[in-house]
């Protein structure tokens, strides 16, 4: 186990940059999710983390040593692909204990570390199958298995979870939660699944156009957004944002008047961002104009028009309101985030 | 003496004939402890041009087995050692057994550059059950009675195929081998070339004639197959096959044995006359050891040697011609048929064409006649074109 | 935790030389080692040299090896047998193509069918290409004689036969034919798959939409397997470019000329009349030809072919 | 619907396997039946001494062996280094790798007609005319392998990069990524590469006629053709015994596997 | 447009039968959503009612006419695939016009009608693109718009948006189904999104190994489910089950006595369902012992045992409890379901 640090990592793939310098400090045993937009650069960076990629520039370093230049096999680290990347003409044991034979261990050895991943990952039964045989969840779990018999010092996992289906990828993602929690293995994860993000992640790195964007715990950056982009990116369904301005009755938008936090100078244009799930039903305070009625059984999600601007809320209750009628809502002003109109940083 | 390893090749792979050659060179291992000599069969069909390849890598074999069609370019070139001091030095050699015709092929210049090796005469051979059968006389009873001439010979085909048999057959010619019709165009005294090889003599009045003969046999009587029909003669199809003598031994036997006779070429417009094909070997003159391979050559062809290569390439010596002597090694053959037939025809038989760069010339006109090949060619016109073509290259 | 500020960067390190970009590079050039070499020795220097014999003129047997400069290529364009060689050629290879590729594909789409036994008859179809290409030609000479089995099979339907190898037509159709069934399989199993790997859902899209069966085929299937279709008629027409033996077998080259095609006349030039050094050139100039048809059609793919990515 | 496929498909079938059939049945028939006209479908009287001439007329076993040792060796060799080659242009990056496979490529233009000439003289130069080493050096690294190389090229390039990821992170180098990965992965592509490296060399004719002058050196089917009475004239029945035994093995083997063989074919990355 | 009317349609492939006699009513305009795990026999009605898979009994009416021998194309009908099945070598405009090509439509009609479906559904700048070209969402209304160019009497859908994102997965809901309320075109959809069926449907069709489970309107299958498996397969998470039996005081199971709805006599063994968002905290309630703690911004998915059973809950409020720890929450009789513990028949 060891910390990971990258100080102003670049990458570029001739003249085109995708990674311009980014910085992030990683404690020994952590948890980091990384998340951003497809595109964004997560592949690349826990790629060149993995020594898959080369450093345009910039240092890695795993424990104290700098592994720029280090082959993958002697950074010690694991990695779980996307698609797993089981050998498919190996068998489970075979296909776990693979790395251990090229690192001059006993055949006895082996067979313990195997037999000891596959009672962890309740793969006993399996070992003798191949990989064509396997349902998909049992085949991430011989990923996983693959990356702990080795014991290296960071797992890496690349969207791991997204070639399943959803009740199975609620399964693995308890099952990948409590390896860590028993392995306590440094674990750098990429995924673009909001809950995965929210439910495993110590620290999440939000990342956008290959710069770091925020980097913080799940609530914080729920709560405290430090820019629109990362407010919109967390949560689901994303916040809603509405242009105007600070007044002194409140945040104005055209049509409408809406609650404001204070600490903004009055004045000030911006965007009033507040999350669905954080309107409530209120019969005499803002009037929204219904435009969809979606219930979900123990949620409505409603589309709605506050002054110009369509929003989405999410009520707890059943809405019997049709298409055309008005709702009243209220916006409690602490849930409220206002961002700079311009750069998108958060005012408050 | 120093070890020396002499390659010979040769278009046989045939067991026998290996079998003989190899005690041949034995015996001259004895003589010259240290030299040895080996055999290399090239396959017929591309004989020539592996040998050519061989030459051209600069891999000559010390001794080669030489067909007629390409002596010209071979005797021509001064790629062949000269033979004649080594043979004349050669004790119990006896050059002058050699027939002076047969050796004509081989000399430039007076120079003997190739031995005279099998000199193989073109005969007819004939079924006589299907002639017969065909209620026509045979060629026997037609030499008998001193009417054993062409157009009778070819009415006799004409009546066997008739029946549904076939006629006569030129062996080996099969529309693209075109120099083995020398054994009928010679009856018209018809010739490709001058003697000298410079002048076109395909489109005279001779070739023509008999040109004109054999399109007739083909494609009006039917006394020849047509082109692209696969005939044999052996297999008993056919009444009459032109073809060299040593073909005897494919003769069926049992069950399917036919009545069988062999008869000299008959005799054409322009009296009668013999064609013999012939194959001799050279020494190459560029090698490391060409004096042994001439010696080899030498020894080879000694009276003794070529007593015993007899049984299966006829000689060129005048006191191996004798009736005696290839009645032994060719049981088949009565005492008369291999006075007539043989002895004549190697007496006073005229050589298959060659001329140099014999391969191109032979393409060009086969590729010319395809066009005589048809039921309404006009021979004239062809035969003309022909000479239009392969003036230039003579 | 926001972004770490770094107070100082990592001092500027020397990298080393055998970075993990040179390391992989020489296992590359490792990896290929043995073929570049082999190219270089059995390849490119022989074709070096067969340029450097066409400057020549070169008799084998006269032992002439003379500098001429491009005298061969001078005769090459007077050579009055070469555009008859090169119409030979070009009816051979386009009629070859076109034969082959429309048969394989013919025969795709009928085993493409899910039918019991089908497997049988892909072998079948397939078998002769295992078969030696001497055997096969040599037992096509017997059939395709006018006495042969063609036409005893053509007569018993009152048909008589043309004397296949002895008109000029009939003897290329003859040629293209028997190459065409001995290598068709080929062809054919690559279509098979291309056909496979059209997905079934464009067929149930277009069976919805009411296409038209041959529709389905002329604007869905060829188009989706177009990529094989270059791909597999490239490499028919450089075989066909290269066809020897079944002519050296068939026809020699005739009736005429008509089948003496590029490879067979350069053969004919160098090994049986021994102008090595016009051999030479001829080989030169089939390689330009073939080189320059592969660079066409590999150019033609933008505009015919359609390619997923 | 059905019959008429199958019917179409069965009057398709009859030039693909009348030849194959001609030329078994032919074998043991009496030379006389062969040349009959019209041919007869089922031999009428059967010959089979002409299978004993095979072995009489040559050292046909020999020959045989000859064939099947060298073919064994060209294909074992081919695969490896054409699959090395193919590996490596693939997936390996290094500096002119499109360069050198163009002129790999070239390989693919050239017929052996062209240049068996200096071939010649290269081998002569080696010592090496009459043996068997041109017939397997030529096609395990000249241009007869650059198209297994195009195939496992092709191949290894459709194959998913995040195996060999994975496998580096498991502490492998290239050559072992190659040895235990990516080649046992490329079984159908090898399988193809092997089918169409075995039947050229089985088959080759041009080459062993050049480069080899004793009978007992011979390949099949230079040998083939060596089968003729004493005066050059081919002896029908006995070459198409030859002929069949040459192409019968094959044949068996071919209908036993063709699940593979086809399969293999058709996966083998050829697609484009 | 066209109601639609299955009447005991059975399927089998050889020996194995997949549909065991289904009837399903259809009304003219309606959006139908059939649901169903894996392998249900969901595609395979679908496909049966494109006239793509033979009928093995039963009729299949579309209007007024029977349609099981009629070929797809005389069924007007139109499909959309889940892997969209464009025409990859055509542009936009080609794969929409397509199917108009071969029904006699006139050049310039069809370039009407390919520009009003591009115009509806925002295609107008991609016509001359092809599909490569193309986003997951574009393409998706590409194949829509292939679709709708006929003005078919029903459409059929076939998980449209399983290959899409989440993000874009909930745009494109949105607008099939403003689609659909701007056409009215009668409509089957198959999906096995939950939020997809709650969201779209008119009418769901629950179906579980070829037979159906339930049909009804998405709320009433959240509320009244009819048996076990539909309690089990609608919401998410899944409703939780308990088993014991009811008792005088509540229902009883092993460790603890829960609120039980009244109507069911004492004694009966049963299984007790709550969905997870029916929980509420209630500090002097049952007692839960925390297992797992997962917060995730607007709610905190908690796992806990209740008596011996393992149970999710599902809260509105930040649970700052952990794990080990114990929960109070409590249980609103009104939301709890009963069903047979043999035949998972509701009870209530
Ligand atoms: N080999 C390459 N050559 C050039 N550009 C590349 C290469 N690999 C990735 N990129 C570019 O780098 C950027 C980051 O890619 P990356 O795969 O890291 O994204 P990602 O965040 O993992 O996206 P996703 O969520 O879709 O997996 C993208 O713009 C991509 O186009
Ligand atoms: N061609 C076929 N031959 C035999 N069985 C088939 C065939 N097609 C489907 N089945 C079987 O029919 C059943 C229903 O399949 P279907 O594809 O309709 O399921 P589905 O509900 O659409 O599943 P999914 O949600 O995975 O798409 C499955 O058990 C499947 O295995
Ligand atoms: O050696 P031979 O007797 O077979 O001679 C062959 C003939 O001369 C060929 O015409
Ligand atoms: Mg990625
Ligand atoms: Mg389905």
């Amino acid at each position: 186990m060891a910390s990971v640090t990258l100080s102003d990592v670049k990458k570029s793939y001739g003249k085109a940059e995708v990674i311009f310098g980014i910085d992030i400090d990683i404690a020994d045993g952590e948890f980091v999710v990384l998340v951003g937009p497809s595109g964004c650069g997560k592949s690349t960076l826990l790629r060149m983390l993995a020594g898959l990629e080369t450093i345009t520039d910039g240092t890695i370093e795993i424990g104290d040593s700098v592994v720029n230049d280090l082959e993958p096999k002697d950074r010690d680290i694991a990695m779980v692909f996307q698609n797993y990347a089981l050998y498919p003409h190996m068998s489970v044991a075979a296909n776990m204990g693979f790395s251990l034979q090229h690192r001059r261990v006993s055949k006895a050895k082996i067979e313990e570390r195997v037999r000891w991943a596959a009672t962890i990952l309740g793969l006993e039964p399996y070992l003798d199958r191949y990989p064509r045989q396997l349902s998909g969840g049992q085949r991430q779990r011989v990923a996983m298995g693959r990356a702990i018999v080795r014991d290296p010092k960071v797992f890496l996992f690349d969207e791991p979870l997204s070639n399943l289906d959803a009740k199975l990828r609620v399964v693995m993602r308890g099952e990948i939660k409590a390896l860590h929690q028993r392995l306590r293995t440094t674990t750098v994860y990429v995924t673009h699944d909001q809950v995965e993000a929210m439910t495993m992640a110590d620290k999440i790195v939000v990342l956008s156009g290959g710069r770091v964007e925020q980097i913080g715990a799940p609530l914080e950056l729920y709560d405290r957004p430090a820019n629109r982009f990362v407010a919109g990116f967390i949560g689901s369904p994303s916040m809603n944002f509405i242009e105007g301005r600070v007044g002194a009755g409140g945040f104005e938008t055209d049509g409408a008047i809406l609650p404001c936090p204070p600490g903004v100078p009055v004045g000030t244009g911006a965007i009033y961002g507040i999350r669905p799930e954080h309107f409530t039903l209120a019969p005499d305070a803002i009037a929204a104009e219904i435009l969809i009625v979606e219930p979900m059984g123990s949620e409505t999600q409603v589309t709605m028009k506050i002054g110009q601007t369509s929003v989405i809320g999410l009520f707890r209750e059943r809405v019997s309101a049709t298409p055309g009628q008005t709702l009243g809502i209220s916006i409690d002003p602490a849930r409220v985030h206002l961002f700079a109109t311009d750069t998108g940083q958060r005012l408050t | 003496q120093d070890q020396v390893d002499l390659r010979m090749t040769i278009w046989s792979a045939n067991e026998a004939h290996l079998a003989m050659f190899n005690e041949i060179a034995d015996g001259f291992t004895e003589l010259h402890p240290g030299v040895t000599v080996t055999f290399d069969s090239l396959p017929f069909d591309s004989y020539t041009t592996t040998l050519t390849t061989q030459i051209a890598g600069g891999n000559a074999p010390d001794l080669a087995w030489i067909l007629e069609t390409t002596a010209a370019d071979f005797v021509n070139s001064g790629a062949l050692a000269p033979l004649s001091e080594t043979f004349a030095a050669t004790e119990g050699y006896e050059l002058d057994d050699v027939t002076e015709q047969a050796t004509a092929l081989w000399r430039a210049d007076g120079e003997l550059y190739a031995y005279p090796f099998s000199t193989s005469p073109f005969a007819l051979f004939v079924n006589n059950d299907l002639i017969s059968e065909a209620g026509a006389q045979t060629p026997a009873e037609l030499i008998e009675a001193g009417e054993w001439n062409w157009d009778n010979a070819i009415a006799i085909a004409a009546s066997v195929a008739d029946t549904g048999a076939n006629g006569l057959i030129v062996r080996d010619f099969n529309y693209q081998i075109w120099q083995n019709l020398a054994s009928i165009w010679r009856g018209w005294g018809a010739d490709p070339w001058s003697e000298d090889g410079a002048t076109c003599t395909f489109a005279d009045a001779e070739m023509v004639d008999a040109m004109s003969f054999i399109h007739s046999a083909i494609f009006e009587t039917g006394a020849m197959p047509g082109p692209g029909e696969n005939v044999d003669f052996f297999t008993g199809d056919a009444a009459m096959t032109i073809t060299q003598i040593s073909r005897a031994s494919l003769l069926p036997q049992g069950d399917d044995a036919f009545d069988w006779d062999l008869v000299p070429l008959p005799s054409g417009p322009a009296g009668s006359y013999s064609v013999i094909g012939q194959a001799g070997i050279g020494a190459f003159g560029m090698g490391d050891n060409v004096d042994m391979a001439v010696q080899f050559l030498a020894y080879l062809s000694n009276p003794e040697n070529s007593a015993k290569l007899a049984q299966f390439f006829p000689p060129a010596r005048q006191s191996l011609l004798n009736a005696e002597t290839l009645g032994a090694t060719n049981p088949l053959l009565s005492p008369q048929q291999l006075e007539t037939v043989v002895v004549a025809g190697i007496t006073n038989g005229v050589v298959l064409p060659g001329h140099a760069g014999f391969a191109e010339i032979q393409q060009v006109v086969r590729a010319e006649l395809d066009a005589l090949w048809q039921a309404d060619a006009d021979v004239q016109a062809v035969l003309t074109s022909v000479c239009d073509r392969i003036t230039p290259m003579l | 935790m926001t972004v770490a500020a770094k107070s100082s960067s990592p001092p500027a390190r020397k990298r080393p030389f055998w970075t993990m970009e040179r390391r992989d590079s020489l296992a590359g050039y490792l990896f290929i080692a043995p073929q570049m070499i082999g190219i270089t020795v059995f390849v490119l220097i022989p074709l070096g040299l067969v340029f450097w014999y066409s400057l020549h003129e070169w008799n084998v047997l006269a032992q002439t090896f003379r500098f001429q400069g491009l005298a061969n290529y001078q005769t090459l364009l007077s050579d009055p047998g070469l555009p008859q060689v090169l119409a030979a050629t070009g009816i051979f290879s386009v009629g070859l193509v076109i034969f082959n590729m429309s048969l394989a594909l013919l025969l795709a789409v009928l085993l493409d069918q899910k039918l019991k036994g089908i497997a049988v008859y892909r072998t079948l179809f397939f078998s002769p290409v295992v078969v030696s290409l001497v055997a096969w030609t040599i037992v096509w000479g017997f059939l395709l004689q006018n006495n042969g089995g063609i036409n005893a099979l053509l007569a018993t339907f009152g048909i008589e036969g043309p004397n296949w190898l002895r008109h000029p037509t009939t003897a290329m159709i003859s040629v293209i034919v028997v190459q065409v069934f001995k290598n068709v399989g080929l062809n054919m199993v690559l279509f098979l798959a291309a056909l496979q790997g059209v997905p079934r859902e464009l067929y149930e899209a277009a069976r919805v939409d009411g296409t038209p069966v041959f529709k389905q085929f002329t604007r869905i299937t060829l188009p989706m397997i177009s990529p094989t279709v270059l791909l597999t008629s490239i490499i028919t027409i450089v075989g066909s470019l290269q066809v020897f033996a079944q002519i050296a077998v068939l026809t020699q080259g005739g009736p005429g000329m008509s089948t003496t095609v590029l490879v067979y006349y350069l053969y004919q030039q160098a090994f049986q009349f021994h102008k090595f050094g016009y051999g030479a050139t001829l080989s030169i100039l089939l390689f330009v030809i073939v080189a320059v048809l592969t660079f066409i059609q590999w150019q033609m793919r933008r505009k015919l072919v359609f390619y997923e990515n | 619907m059905k019959v008429l496929v199958y019917g179409l498909m069965s009057v398709l079938l009859i030039p693909f396997v009348f030849p194959t059939w001609w030329m078994v049945t032919s074998s043991v028939k009496p030379i006389s039946d062969i040349f009959a006209f019209p041919p007869d479908i089922v031999p009428t009287r059967f010959d089979f001494s002409t299978y004993g001439r095979v072995f009489e007329l040559q050292p046909f076993a020999q020959q045989y062996w000859n064939s099947a040792y060298i073919a064994a060796l060209v294909t074992a060799g081919t695969m490896l280094f054409s699959s090395m080659a193919g590996y490596a242009f693939a997936r390996i990056k290094f500096p002119f790798a499109n360069t050198l496979f163009m002129i790999v490529l070239i390989g693919l233009l050239i017929p052996a007609e062209v240049t068996i000439v200096p071939l010649f003289q290269i081998f002569l130069g080696w010592d090496m005319i009459n043996t068997h080493w041109p017939l397997i050096l030529v096609p395990v690294f000249g241009a007869p392998s650059v198209f297994a190389t195009f195939v496992m090229r092709q191949f290894f390039i459709a194959l998913p990069k995040e195996l060999e990821e994975a496998a580096r992170v498991d502490g492998l180098g290239r050559f072992r990524i190659f040895w235990t990965i990516a080649l046992p992965l490329a079984r159908p592509a090898l399988g193809a590469v092997a089918i169409f490296t075995f039947l050229h060399s089985w088959n080759l004719y041009l080459e062993p006629i050049v480069f080899l002058s004793s009978p007992a050196n011979f390949t099949l089917p230079q040998a083939l053709t060596q089968f003729t009475d004493a005066y050059g004239g081919a002896l029908w029945n006995v070459q198409l015994a030859a002929a069949t035994m040459t192409a019968l093995p094959v044949l068996i083997v071919f209908i036993i596997a063709q699940r593979q063989f086809v399969e293999g074919l058709a996966h083998s990355g050829l697609k484009g």
